[in-house]
């Protein structure tokens, strides 16, 4: 009996499925639901007013999201004539898979029997497999033959664009620092205060409003603005796969922030991981969800404090600020490279 | 044992791999069997979201039922962007000929389980308008739930209005028996939507 | 500038083109040309000074079979003009109600002389854009502003349509 | 400059109309037809068809009265008084202002005029309509332009002044204060220190809301040099209101035709010289700080001068003497059976006013029986429609709820 239990303990725990479950898609999940009712709270107590109230009183309407998701699963999915079926039911799913795939090649711990595929090359793969789920926003957009989710899809193009290279070239300017794409490598040169948001904060600036401009957070929620377009891409979602699609840009700025917290706020770091599957994996990986969720909050503040920027007026702030910002961070990472700071 | 397809015919006849039967036997487990009607309701009940669609002047107390002083967010209602994700169409006032089109398009655009409340005296009968030509009644173009009187009602009328809804859904389980039995049925509107949008391009 | 003043600054630059001249309440002055001349009248009085048309007002005389377009002028840019309004009155028989466009001397009349299109059914050559602007088509059929369509004071009773 | 705009057929060169508007270019077969509105999260109630080459309109067509409820056309079936309340939900947040002229164009049929208080107590009410009115601007401003918190800032300082005029009126919005020969109700006890109170409050908001929206870099970003309207195109369109005085136009009708007691009061009109959104933000910040100093001056006036009758004596005197009793106790003055079988001597008149959005235009024709002959309105959302016609063309997609917003748009009101 011990023996099939040891078994089913062990396949939950094997390193790849239980990042690609429990890190990637339901702690994520729980933090997303989180993080829309603290966007929601916070922007209401900016606003001098309540936010969610009456749902659970008890604590403050936090089941709020869970109602909203109840409503959402039971709501007729209305899949009109004229789109194209099959890329519009699979696009939102394939942007929901892969905005959370990224998850597995990320260690949460220097334990090596806990990284999920070793590989020395995560930092590549993990930025490679992250800038893929835009894509099947534009394609979920063109499905909709809906002349608001065609221009949200040219919008979202734009913007691949301009930020890819950005957040591509600030991330690798860790890699510049150390001399190495393995992020435990990464992880481990940030010991103590050297956290590369302090020796690089350049490349962490770029980096961040890079993820801002690629999850269209607010001041660049600009592909899926109301206001021109009607939620973009989505105009035509309704029930089940809208909350989806909305799920997916939520889980791929968690990924995104758990990215930011490994390579630029120290990983696990002060933490460092200790025997067994307690000390060695789930305390860091906390660790790092913790940061990822700090900085999730801040994202979502935004919200309440900026508009947005217009298209051309987004792509030059990313061609002519940001891009130089990465540039110069990564000359800057180099440098310290050469001075031996690490 | 009597086995019915989808559309209550059939009777009588064991249909494999019938996608209408194992649908509505689903529809029932979830339900009935498993009580999760009543999740269904609380969650539709807390969730109404108003669609931004501005009929006329009530759409000034409607925006101030959502400011700080009233809001109406307290109770889960968040105007909502499109017609696809919302499931509430308040009506602000007077419906004008020209209106009463695009309300029914976008009434026909939004997913069941869905609901109509109608705002203000105009929308009642009228109102100060009861003689004008070019003005329809709500009540002709979608079925109305809840009415709101007063010209313009108050902000907290409208919360109590969402409120009253609210009620509505969880004690006659509305959103659960839209689901165990099938979409419900849409009441006959009062003028079809040839007379509505004859002259609608675009 | 007192409202006779301005009165016979208006006779003498537009001549032989007036036929009436009203002051109403001191600051509302009403003058009568006849349809022919009035694009000429609004291109001499644009270069007075009344440099937009407030409002296009269409007023139906059912009874004596003419309509009476007036053109109510105004200036935002000369201070001692604007404290005037200048309706520029003509009449237009009723059962040929043609006219010609302002448009090209005054932009600001582009819309309503669409509405006066709608209500009234009064067509105004020359315009570009010559559409129904407030009402949907059926409605503007109707030409509801005429006084010959009566909106009876009861509530029409509503039967259900099969 | 060899602009063209083609519309349904004919053709009008823009050297034809000496308009400098912006040049766009059309190309035939390129073009994407984008409908915004009536429902759509940008367009209130109204539709706007724009065609776009790429991302840049060259072509816009305003299609509005989808809240067209034949306003004219009731006032001409129902008796003078109950005009008040018809032509108030043009523009129900704005309430005093708009029907104001109606009241002001038959009381000069009538040949009367309001007692003194009376014109103060219109002023303090439209006033306060006003600042309301900015405020209902702003908020759908910073919500078109995705800053939520812009949105619930002013609305919830607007219900400060809507609860100021529900004590004063006794309505939240639809106040029908102005009647003919007078107002409807005296201040109560306490009225002035709660008006002083509430400008306190206003003028410490409005810095507040400069420090988050209007010098925002992001808002600043999208509203400088967006929506150019310049002085002559201005007043060519017959733009009205704060947006004719942000192009560097001195017109406001406050100043050039007073009305009330405005003429006895010590306020400026700002003037902005570039014409484009942010300064027509300015403006309107600046309006409402000029408001506010209108409303102290009436302020000021009411608490040193005693309960006079708000009533002309032509409807006063004939009053039973319960309502005269009515009135000294309470500052309510009951309006008699007189209104309702009123007539007004035949004839015409012309009357305007300053409302929050401009300027609103009544022609007022009465062949002497209890009922208009004609009354013509032309309000100030009804001329700014025009600038969706002339100068959205040759800005971006994004720009358009930019120029929505800034232009403050209210469909009830253009539509009437």
């Amino acid at each position: 009996m011990s023996g099939i239990l040891d078994a089913i303990i062990k396949i939950i725990t094997w390193p790849p499925l239980w990042q690609l479950v429990v890190l990637g898609l339901l702690i994520p999940l729980g933090v997303v639901v989180f993080i829309l009712w603290f966007e929601r709270k916070t922007a209401a107590r900016v606003q001098r007013r309540i936010g969610p109230y009456h749902v659970s009183p008890k604590i403050a309407g936090g089941l709020q999201l869970i109602a909203d998701l109840m409503r959402y699963m039971f709501q007729e999915v209305i899949i009109p004539k004229t789109v194209d079926k099959f890329p519009f039911i699979v696009a939102p799913l394939a942007a929901l898979i892969l905005s959370i795939v990224p998850v597995v090649a990320i260690p949460f711990t220097s334990i090596e029997a806990y990284f999920p595929i070793d590989m020395s090359y995560s930092l590549i793969i993990s930025l490679a497999l992250l800038t893929l789920s835009p894509l099947f926003i534009i394609l979920s957009g063109w499905a909709s033959n809906n002349k608001f989710s065609v221009i949200g899809g040219m919008r979202e193009a734009y913007l691949i664009t301009a930020y890819e290279l950005v957040a591509v070239l600030a991330f690798l300017s860790a890699g510049a620092i150390t001399g190495s794409f393995n992020l435990v490598d990464i992880v481990e040169a940030q010991s103590g205060v050297k956290w590369f948001i302090i020796l690089n904060p350049l490349a962490f600036a770029a980096a961040f409003i890079g993820v801002l401009l690629s999850t269209s957070g607010f001041p660049f929620e600009i592909a899926e603005s109301e206001h021109e377009v009607v939620a973009g891409a989505f105009t035509e979602y309704s029930g089940l796969v809208y909350g989806m699609n909305m799920g997916a840009a939520y889980l791929k700025r968690m990924i995104f922030s758990i990215m930011i917290a490994v390579v630029f706020l120290g990983g696990w770091q002060p933490y460092t991981p200790g025997e067994g599957f307690i000390a060695g994996y789930l305390v860091p990986s906390i660790v790092i969800l913790i940061k990822a969720t700090v900085l999730m909050m801040i994202f979502s503040f935004f919200r309440a404090v900026y508009g947005r920027y217009r298209l051309d007026q987004a792509l030059d702030i990313a061609w002519k600020i940001l891009f130089p910002l990465a540039v110069l961070g990564f000359g800057l990472g180099l440098l310290e490279a050469y001075l031996g700071i690490i | 044992m009597m086995i019915m397809d989808g559309n209550g015919n059939g009777e009588g006849k064991v249909y494999v791999g019938n996608i209408n039967v194992s649908a509505r036997k689903a529809r029932k487990l979830l339900m009935s069997d498993l009580k999760l009607g009543k999740l269904v309701d609380w969650g539709t009940a807390f969730s109404l979201w108003p669609i931004h669609l501005t009929t006329s002047c009530c759409g000034c107390e409607f925006a101030a039922a959502w400011s700080p002083r009233y809001d109406n967010e307290q109770h889960g209602a968040l105007p909502w962007i499109g017609p696809r994700q919302t499931n509430l169409i308040i009506i602000e006032g007077t419906v004008t000929k020209k209106m009463a089109c695009a309300v029914r398009i976008v009434w026909e655009q939004m997913p069941q389980p869905k609901f109509a409340i109608a705002m203000g005296a105009c929308a009642l009968d009228g109102g100060i308008f009861y003689n004008s030509y070019n003005i329809v009644r709500p009540w002709q173009i979608v079925p109305v739930d809840v009415y709101i009187p007063g010209c313009p009602p108050r902000p907290e009328s409208v919360a109590k209005s969402i409120i009253m809804l609210q009620k509505k859904i969880r004690e006659k389980q509305v959103a659960s028996k839209f689901i165990e039995e099938g979409w419900r049925p849409d009441k006959e509107y009062v003028i079809p939507k040839e007379d509505l949008c004859s002259w609608w391009r675009g | 500038m007192s409202p006779e003043e301005l009165v016979e600054r208006i006779k003498s630059l537009l001549g032989e083109f007036v036929k009436d001249v009203k002051i109403w309440k001191n600051d509302y002055i009403e003058v009568e040309v006849d349809k022919e001349n009035i694009e000429e009248v609004a291109k001499r009085m644009k270069e007075f000074g009344f440099d937009h048309v407030k409002d296009l007002t269409v007023v139906d005389y059912m009874k004596e079979g003419f309509f009476r377009i007036i053109y109510n002028l105004g200036s935002y840019d000369n201070f001692e003009l604007s404290y005037y309004i200048v309706g520029i009155a003509y009449n237009i028989p009723r059962d040929k109600p043609v006219t010609k466009t302002l448009y090209y001397t005054y932009t600001s009349a582009d819309f309503q002389e669409r509405e006066a299109y709608e209500a009234f059914g009064i067509i105004f050559e020359g315009h570009p854009d010559l559409r129904p602007v407030l009402l949907s088509p059926p409605v503007a059929e109707l030409k509801p502003l005429r006084k010959d369509f009566v909106v009876k004071e009861d509530p029409e009773i509503i039967t259900k349509k099969k | 400059m060899s602009g063209i705009i083609r519309t349904q057929g004919a053709q009008v060169g823009f050297n034809d109309l000496k308009l400098p508007g912006m040049w766009s270019r059309k190309i035939g077969k390129d073009l994407y037809e984008i409908f915004i509105g009536p429902q759509h999260p940008g367009s209130g109630h109204m539709r706007i068809v724009i065609r776009v080459d790429g991302d840049v309109i060259v072509e816009a067509d305003p299609d509005m009265g989808y809240v067209h409820r034949t306003m004219e056309k009731l006032s001409e079936v129902r008796t003078w008084i109950k005009g008040i309340p018809l032509f108030e939900r043009m523009a129900i947040h704005d309430a005093c202002n708009v029907t104001l002229p109606y009241v002001r164009a038959v009381e000069k049929l009538m040949d009367i005029e309001a007692p003194e208080r009376a014109k103060y107590l219109r002023v303090l009410l439209c006033e306060i309509n006003r600042i309301a009115a900015f405020l209902y601007g702003f908020g759908i401003f910073g919500v078109f332009l995705g800053h939520s918190t812009m949105y619930m800032w002013p609305f919830g300082d607007r219900e400060v002044w809507v609860e100021l005029a529900e004590w004063l009126t006794g309505a939240r919005l639809t106040h029908s204060y102005p009647v003919f020969g007078g107002v409807r109700r005296d201040v109560p006890a306490g009225f002035t220190d709660a008006l002083r109170k509430a400008i306190r409050y206003m003028r410490k908001r409005l810095e507040d809301y400069r420090k988050i929206f209007v010098d925002n870099p992001v808002i600043r970003a999208r509203l400088e040099g967006v929506g150019v309207i310049p002085k002559n195109l201005a007043i060519e369109l017959g733009i009205t209101g704060p947006n004719l005085r942000a192009s560097g136009v001195k017109y406001d009708v406050r100043l050039n035709h007073p009305y009330e007691v405005y003429d006895q009061l010590d306020f400026e009109i700002p003037v902005f010289q570039e014409g484009d959104a942010y300064a027509r933000v300015w403006q309107r910040v600046e309006e409402i700080k000029q408001s506010l100093n209108i409303l102290e001056q009436v302020a000021d006036w009411l608490d040193k001068h005693p309960r006079t009758p708000i009533l002309h004596d032509k409807f006063w005197k004939t009053a039973p003497p319960l309502y005269k009793k009515i009135f000294e106790e309470t500052g309510r003055a009951k309006l008699g059976a007189v209104y309702a079988i009123m007539k007004v001597p035949a004839g015409k008149a012309y009357e305007r006013a300053e409302t929050a959005r401009g300027e609103i235009s009544y022609y007022v024709e009465s062949n002497g029986g209890n009922k208009p002959y004609r009354i013509r309105i032309h309000s100030a959302s009804a001329r700014n429609a025009l600038v969706y016609k002339y100068i959205v063309p040759g800005h971006r997609v994004m720009d358009l709820p930019a120029i929505y917003g800034s232009i403050d748009y209210f469909p009830p009101e253009a539509d009437r």
